[in-house]
């Protein structure tokens, strides 16, 4: 057996999904001539599994395992420096948000806890129509189990009045509610 | 001037000094604010990550509560800032995104009022106005004025005015006295969106190149205009022993300063990273 | 011998009558030489170089090194031929003949010729020429061959500096010269 | 007295090409005054053939007595050892003969005898030279490895003359297609480095100073008599620079200055082109070491340019016809001077 | 007598300012000749023009030594002001005293000194300096243009169009070359036969134009303005006077199967054929090696049916002798031999076909009618493969250089095969993408984002067969992976190689070539498309590889610098050329190889030795040829070639006035 990866089987299996990518991000991965600018001005590069650059790759071979089974597209902090510097005009972000949104469909999150940062984040949203930042955090922790995560940080906040220890009401929260409602209903 | 207020969930608990320093200035600067009524989360990053129609519906919402009001609206923080801007755009640009954005809502969204941040809002009036509406300048204070990225990124969108090299809030400071510096990181991410997350390595390396940078241009503060770039850089500095922190102030704390508000007045106190020592020194905490 | 003395002892003028002024000088160098230290000093001796350089390259990187103004000793005088392919090896031992101290061939860098190939042959011909000169007893110091193009001005100046520091090194030629008294 | 069959072989050939009126003349030697002293020989009667000898004392290079006939149409023939042959080699590639015109009479030559030296290393008393000698001449090729005389054994090699000891060919090179070999080839040589550069090498230990005394002091006893450009196979040209009047490169004055420029010019003009006939040092007054310097630039260029090639036989010529097949080869033939690789050394920057 | 006259010019304070100008005049005065000195302060203006040429009447003189700035800068000037006045512009010297002393000298007593020693080596040289003139020779104005390809049709056409015969030689028995074969050219898609079939038709019709086609050159002697050129004029075997061109005879020729070398062994053809539907001129010839006649001696078919009788069995190749003054060679290119590639299989597998095959098969009136197909199953490929650099940049089995075409027509095939088959995916494997010319890199871009080519990174290792598939494996070196790729059909772009036989051509016509057998332009940036030899330009390929507009635009400035040749009835000559002394000469033609212009030659004289007559060679220069480099001086031993205006003798004047 060949170590090598077959491109002509990785497009066939590949196309659709590149195709999905395309439609979600509005962004032609076939744009990019590969660089590298991204890469060199992403301030999470360093930290990333793969390189921004790379994620384009392997979705300009159609290599969906590749695209979707890795951090950076998790760790990318919607800078957008990599879509201010390009010299193609893509969007790269966008196709990682793409990327997250069908890896979290199909149940492929590699980064778990980023990923629940984001869902509590709009539960919360959902909830109470703003966030409300100590129980985002407290949730977090404990979800992540990383209960005492800034703890030390907790009480000078607190003091300085920088947390509520109730939410904050809004009327426009069964608004929100609906909206979430109405999103979920249209979802496939 | 009278625009509409949207503080945005951060400016009610982290960020509270921006919003008691940003509604100061204003008054000062004869801008009067009307929040939004019943406002809602902008979604920031989460929901864009999650879907991307999701993440236009909730900054829609409360464009469109601007709308209602016949009103532009201002944002402070520069995320939500961003997102209303962003949206607004791109429900311009898409008619059927509009479509779909304005089923979600269930209201129709019309698009007519215009977004600005909090920093071109201020340079809107002048930097003139700034000048005479200065009490005690804010000499000798040396400066970094840190845009961080969703003020100026998507640039195509934002339109700032070098998205590489932007200047407007570095004027609006020299308007006030100080003396903003020259230096390479105005725009670099500061890596506030996983602030929260367990990848806090990141931010503290992110944080600290940002530090080191406006320290060796010779800044003694850093200045920003964003709620989550502010909490970030104050709380995630480490300092090795010894060595004291750069202070963090938001633009509207220095320019309250300038205009003769007191620290406290201005909510100074409440950082992490003690903002009042500085500004002790050079005699200017106490309202004149 | 009575010659000699006579121009050691008297003016510069009078001795380059009698002598013509590149032996004059050499004997004016000599005379300063610590053997002959009980001799009035007179002129110091200088030295002479002569630099074939080819139209084409050399001595259009002479005249840059010109409007430049980048300066290098007045020692040298520059002989312009179109080539430096047309530098017969005998021209160099004329000019030691004759009296130069040092001598220099200059043209285009292989590959850059005007004429193609012109400067190939002056290769061959002057790594042989030069050991042969060697081989007879010239110092390895005196004779030159460089390739300078119209565009260094500064490699000009900078060579014509050397090679005059490492001639007045070397002392007046005294190989291959006419009227010299053999011991 | 005995006719070595070189000899024989030589005269029979002479005669017939003499008589058939192949060649106006045949050069070759004929004994001298002196036993072990032959001359150069010039037979244009086919009963004249039989003055022709050959023996160990024929080393006089026969080469450049060709040029004496360049005005002419007829053939004429020439006995060739190797030395003789890179010299009419040479001579053909300068255009100056053609081959066409040329009898080539190949002798292998193993190395030819210095009278004086055999007579010293056999002893001779002043007196009995002659019969001696004439015992060793009359054999075309005296003992391998030595011969007796005057009772004595006598080494080969302390008779040889010096250029015989440094000979590196022996025959005729092969791009001259000889048209009769009067001999067998005779065995390849090597002589060692030291044979062939040894004072080359011993010089160049000198310091630069010491040289120069060594070759002023050479130089300042030349006379300035030109016997040795004027033996020399290889100065060809019909009119030499150093007698040219009008641009007066070389100075009247016999002085130092000009007999190094004499010296240095004909180093430069021979170098590469020298054949090792060693003529120029027998002929010169004063014993001047010139193939030193000759040598010493024929070792340089062929360090710097690589070996000196001579042209190979043209394949197929022999039903063409020799000669013409050998001259397009041998016309062509170039100085190292004269061509040049992209690759040479450079030590110039 | 000599009567020199001296000017020291002051330029300004340029010179004046550094060198004591008085003191080099009154120098000046006592040396050997010189009746006339002074210094002035601008010797190039029109009063100091006036001035010397007052002093050249007044004063009888017979030569002038100006002191000045570098003759490089108003040689000219003052040779013209000599003029004027009367005497031979040669008898002029230039001691710079400007760039080579006062600008790079303090001013001291040295430098002054310097300045005399130059004036006096300028007085030396110029005593012996001779009148000497421009030469003239007369131009042949008729041109000859080597190859009837693109390049070859252009220059030929624009010669032509100039009012100028031309006479074009094509060795094939259609002219087109390379380009009839392609099927589109980037970056527009033009249709290649379309643009260039009316040329074709042009240059065949113009009634300056000679065209010989099925003729090569084989010899070439003479100059610049005086070359004469042996053709020969390959036996057709069809008297092409008689020929309609209808057609007939191949329709009837019995032998058909033989491979076409135009269609790239992917059709055939008949023993009597024209290369392809549209040749120009639009006749056969036949091909003795396969033509049945010529191999059994039965046959005779295309006889027995041409209405015209044109067939004639018997006909000989001709010779045809030429005078032209100026050659424009034009001669194209070979494609490297992709088999030495044992790797990929060129030559093993029918489905790894060059570039060129991929031109034919996708051609509408190629072997295929234009459908993509495989050789071997002519089945539509999906996927296939492009590699590219197969020779170039590669110095272990290929080319060092870059091929420069092979990115741009990968890019176009990419196109091509997208839009003939649909659902096809073409894969490039490549170094790097070079697309330097207009349009280009946009043509490429196109090429992945409309068309969907999927570049790759990298070199092919291996080729080998899997199924009816042939396996591609690489790197993608973006990727840092092995990849494979079961291709339909891979195609290699080969690298553009010099003819074959290019050595000989530039030989014969004699002019340099380099390393690769391209030929030699004489500047690199100044004169490409002259060479080293007068009178012959480089045009298309043949010089270095280039696409089709370099191609036309360097044949349109060949054409260019023919037309400024015949623009004069003679030619003027650098008067400063080597001259033989043929007295002194002995012949020995030494000089010969270092002479870049190939302007020596021996020749045959005639003299008295002895009171015979008698005759023998020298050399000879030609002044129409020669560029004056002296390099001959050098050679000679005997002196006896010597360079006007640099003379031994004026060399060594100067050496000696220097070293006084």
């Amino acid at each position: 057996m060949s170590a090598a990866t077959e491109l002509t089987r990785a497009w066939a299996n590949g196309a659709g999904f590149v195709r999905e990518v395309e439609r979600l991000s509005g962004q032609k991965v076939a744009s990019c001539y590969q660089c590298g600018k991204c890469t060199a001005g992403c301030p999470m590069a360093a930290d990333m599994d793969v390189a921004p650059r790379q994620i384009l790759r392997f979705l300009q071979l159609g290599l969906q395992e590749e695209a979707l089974n890795n951090s950076t597209i998790w760790l990318c902090a919607s800078c957008m420096t990599c879509v201010a510097r390009c010299p193609r005009e893509v969007d790269l972000p966008r196709i990682m948000d793409a990327l997250r949104q069908i890896a979290v469909r199909r149940g492929r999150v590699k980064e778990r806890r980023v990923y629940l940062f984001h869902r509590l984040f709009l539960a919360g949203v959902r909830r109470g129509g703003r966030l409300d930042e100590l129980r985002l955090v407290l949730g977090y922790n404990l979800r992540s189990g990383q209960l005492f995560k800034d703890a030390a940080k907790a009480p000078a906040l607190f003091l300085k009045g920088k947390i509520r220890v109730l939410p904050e009401k809004t009327s426009g929260a069964a608004e929100v509610q609906q909206i979430f409602a109405r999103w979920e209903a249209r979802k496939p | 001037m009278k625009i509409a207020y949207y503080p945005g969930c951060s400016l009610h608990s982290t960020g509270i000094e921006y919003d008691l320093s940003g509604r100061r200035v204003c008054q000062d600067l004869d801008i009067e604010l009307q929040e939004l009524p019943d406002w809602t989360c902008c979604g920031a990053s989460s929901a864009h990550v999650t879907d991307h129609v999701l993440a236009l519906a909730l900054p829609a919402r409360n464009l469109a509560l601007a709308d209602d009001l016949g009103l532009d609206v201002t944002a402070p923080c520069a995320a939500c800032y961003n997102r209303l801007q962003v949206t607004r755009h791109e429900l311009a640009h898409d008619p059927k995104l509009r479509q779909e954005v304005e089923e979600l809502l269930g209201r129709p969204y019309t698009g007519r009022a215009a977004v600005r941040s909090l920093v071109d809002l201020v340079a809107s009036v002048g930097e003139e106005a700034v000048r005479q509406r200065t009490r005690r300048p804010l000499r000798g204070l040396k400066v970094a004025a840190y845009y961080g990225c969703l003020l100026v990124r998507p640039a195509g969108i934002l339109q700032p005015d070098d998205p590489e090299n932007p200047q407007g809030l570095d004027r609006i400071l020299a308007a006030a006295g100080a003396e903003p510096v020259e230096w390479p990181f105005k725009t670099e991410c500061c890596g506030a969106s996983f602030a929260l997350t367990d990848h806090t390595e990141v931010v503290t390396r992110l944080v600290a190149q940002l530090v080191d940078g406006a320290q060796a241009a010779g800044a003694e503060a850093i200045v920003t205009a964003c709620p989550l770039c502010h909490s970030n850089l104050d709380m995630r500095q480490e300092t090795a022993p010894g060595a004291t922190p750069l202070p963090v102030y938001y633009f509207t704390e220095l320019l309250g300063i300038a205009f003769g508000h007191s620290a406290a007045e201005l909510g100074i106190g409440k950082h992490s990273i003690d903002g009042t020592q500085l500004l002790a020194q050079h005699g200017w905490s106490q309202a004149v | 011998m009575s010659i000699r003395a006579a121009a050691a002892g008297s003016q510069t003028a009078e001795a380059e009558e009698v002598l013509g002024p590149a032996e004059a000088r050499r004997q004016a160098h000599q005379a300063s030489q610590p053997a002959a230290a009980g001799a009035p000093a007179p002129q110091a001796w200088e030295p002479l170089i002569v630099a074939f350089c080819c139209n084409w390259c050399s001595y259009a990187g002479a005249d840059l090194a010109g409007t430049s103004r980048l300066g290098y000793p007045p020692n040298v005088r520059v002989i312009r031929v179109p080539c430096s392919g047309r530098v017969n090896p005998l021209f160099i031992v004329k000019a030691f003949q004759s009296g130069a101290d040092g001598v220099l061939v200059a043209g285009c860098h292989p590959g850059d010729c005007h004429y193609s190939t012109g400067n190939y042959f002056t290769r061959r011909r002057f790594l042989l020429f030069r050991r042969l000169l060697e081989f007879i007893g010239v110092e390895p110091g005196r004779f030159h061959a460089r390739w300078i193009s119209g565009s260094e001005g500064p490699k000009f100046a900078q060579v014509m500096t050397e090679i005059t520091q490492e001639v007045r090194r070397l002392g007046p030629n005294r190989m291959l010269r006419d009227a010299r008294d053999v011991q | 007295m005995t006719v070595n069959a070189v000899t024989e072989k030589l005269r029979q050939t002479a005669r017939d090409l003499l008589q058939s009126g192949q060649v106006g003349v045949v050069i070759g030697f004929e004994d001298g005054r002196f036993p072990g002293q032959p001359r150069p020989a010039f037979i244009r009667r086919a009963e004249d053939a039989d003055r022709l000898v050959w023996n160990a004392f024929c080393g006089a290079n026969l080469a450049k007595y060709v040029l004496d006939y360049r005005v002419g149409d007829g053939k004429i023939a020439v006995v060739a050892k190797g030395c003789d042959g890179a010299a009419l080699a040479r001579i053909i590639g300068d255009q100056q003969f053609p081959r066409q015109r040329l009898v080539v009479l190949a002798v292998g030559c193993p190395g030819m005898l210095d009278a004086g030296r055999v007579a010293d290393a056999a002893g001779l008393p002043d007196g009995a030279w002659d019969a001696a000698l004439a015992q060793v001449a009359a054999a075309a090729e005296p003992g391998a490895d030595g011969f007796e005389l005057n009772g004595k054994p006598v080494s080969r090699s302390a008779g040889l003359r010096p250029q015989c000891v440094r000979c590196r060919q022996p025959n005729v090179p092969a791009a001259l297609e000889p048209d009769v070999w009067l001999s067998e080839p005779a065995p390849e040589r090597h002589p060692s480095p030291d044979q062939l550069y040894g004072d080359v090498a011993a010089l160049e230990a000198m310091s630069v100073e010491e040289r120069g005394r060594f070759w002023e002091e050479a130089f300042s006893r030349c006379l300035r008599c030109f016997a040795c450009r004027n033996v020399c196979p290889v100065c060809d040209c019909r009119e030499c620079v150093l007698d040219d009047a009008q641009t007066r490169w070389l100075g009247k004055a016999v002085n130092l200055a000009e007999n190094q420029f004499f010296h240095l010019t004909r180093a430069m003009h021979v170098a590469g082109r020298c054949v090792g006939c060693g003529q120029c040092e027998e002929a010169c007054p004063v014993g001047l070491p010139l193939t030193v310097l000759y040598r010493k630039l024929s070792h340089d260029l062929e360090e710097l340019f690589g070996p000196v090639e001579m042209p190979a036989p043209q394949e197929g010529k022999a039903a063409a016809g020799a000669a013409e097949g050998a001259a397009a080869g041998l016309e062509k033939a170039e100085w190292a001077l004269t061509r040049f690789r992209l690759n040479d050394p450079d030590e110039f920057d | 007598m000599k009567r020199i006259g001296v000017f020291i010019c002051w330029c300004g304070s340029n010179i004046a300012g550094t060198v004591d100008v008085e003191k080099v005049a009154e120098a000046a005065r006592s040396m050997p000749g010189v009746v006339y000195a002074t210094d002035y302060k601008y010797t190039c203006s029109e009063p100091g023009q006036q001035m010397i040429k007052d002093a050249i009447r007044e004063q009888h003189l017979t030569g002038v030594v100006i002191g000045s700035c570098s003759p490089r800068m108003h040689e000219k000037t003052f040779r013209k002001t000599v003029e004027s006045a009367g005497l031979n512009p040669y008898l002029l010297e230039v001691a710079n005293l400007r760039e080579h002393c006062s600008w790079v000298h303090p001013r001291e007593e040295a430098t002054t000194r310097k300045a005399i020693d130059l004036v006096r080596a300028a007085v030396a040289k110029v005593a012996r300096n001779h009148p000497l003139h421009q030469g003239h020779i007369p131009v042949e104005k008729r041109a000859l243009v080597i190859g009837g390809g693109i390049a070859g049709i252009q220059a030929a056409l624009d010669i032509a169009e100039s009012g100028y015969e031309t006479v074009l030689v094509e060795r094939e028995p259609s002219i087109g070359g390379r380009m009839a074969q392609l099927d589109k050219t980037f970056p527009t898609l033009d249709c290649s036969a379309c643009i260039l079939t009316p040329k074709m038709v042009d240059v065949s019709r113009h009634d300056k134009v000679t065209l010989l086609t099925y003729s090569e050159v084989e010899k070439v002697e003479g100059y610049i303005g005086n070359f004469t050129v042996t053709v020969r004029r390959k036996a057709a075997y069809v008297d092409h006077s008689k020929c309609t061109g209808c057609g007939l005879c191949m329709e009837k020729c019995p032998a058909k199967k033989i491979p076409s070398e135009f269609e790239m062994s992917l059709g055939r053809r008949t023993a009597i054929y024209r290369p392809f539907p549209q040749a120009v001129p639009n006749k056969p010839v036949i091909d003795r090696e396969h033509c049945l006649k010529f191999k059994t001696g039965k046959c005779g078919v295309c006889a027995h049916f041409c209405p015209r009788g044109a067939i004639d069995y018997e006909q000989q190749d001709q010779r045809v002798t030429l005078h032209v003054g100026a050659i424009v060679v034009a001669t194209g290119y070979d494609l490297f031999d992709p088999a030495l590639y044992s790797e990929y299989g060129y030559g093993r597998y029918p489905d790894v076909i060059t570039g060129l095959h991929f031109e034919r098969l996708v051609n509408s009136s190629g072997p295929t009618g234009g459908h993509i197909v495989r050789p071997s199953d002519h089945k539509e490929p999906k996927n296939v493969v492009f590699i590219q650099c197969v020779g170039s940049r590669d110095e272990a089995k290929g080319v060092s250089y870059c091929s420069k075409i092979c990115c741009m027509y990968t890019a176009k095939h990419a196109i091509l095969l997208a839009e003939h088959v649909p659902g096809a995916h073409p894969y490039v494997f490549y170094m790097d993408v070079r697309t330097a010319g207009k349009g280009y890199e946009e043509f490429y871009k196109r090429a992945t984002e409309e068309f969907g080519a999927t570049y790759i990174r990298g070199r092919v290792s291996k080729v080998y067969p899997r199924g009816d598939k042939l396996v591609v494996r690489g790197e993608d070196t973006l990727l840092g992976k092995p990849v494979e790729i079961e291709a339909d059909l891979v195609v290699l772009a080969n690298a553009v190689v010099a003819r074959h036989d290019a050595a000989e051509v530039a030989r014969s016509v004699g002019f340099s070539y380099d390393g690769h057998h391209f030929f030699t332009e004489a500047h690199p940036k100044l004169a490409p498309v002259e060479t080293n030899t007068a009178g012959v330009f480089l045009a298309g390929v043949c010089q270095g590889p280039k696409d089709i507009p370099e191609t036309v635009a360097q044949a349109s400035a060949a054409a260019a610098k023919v037309v400024a040749l015949f623009s004069k009835d003679q030619m003027a000559t650098n008067p400063m050329t080597a001259q033989v002394d043929p007295a002194c000469c002995a012949g020995c033609m030494l000089c010969e190889p270092v002479c870049p212009y190939h302007a020596i030659r021996p020749e045959t004289i005639q003299e008295r030795v002895g009171g015979k007559a008698i005759s023998r060679q020298v050399a000879s220069v030609n002044e129409g040829l020669c560029q004056g480099c002296g390099a001959c001086t050098a050679a000679c031993r005997t002196g006896c070639i010597d360079l006007k205006g640099y003379t031994h003798q004026q060399i060594l004047a100067e050496v000696e006035a220097l070293c006084l």
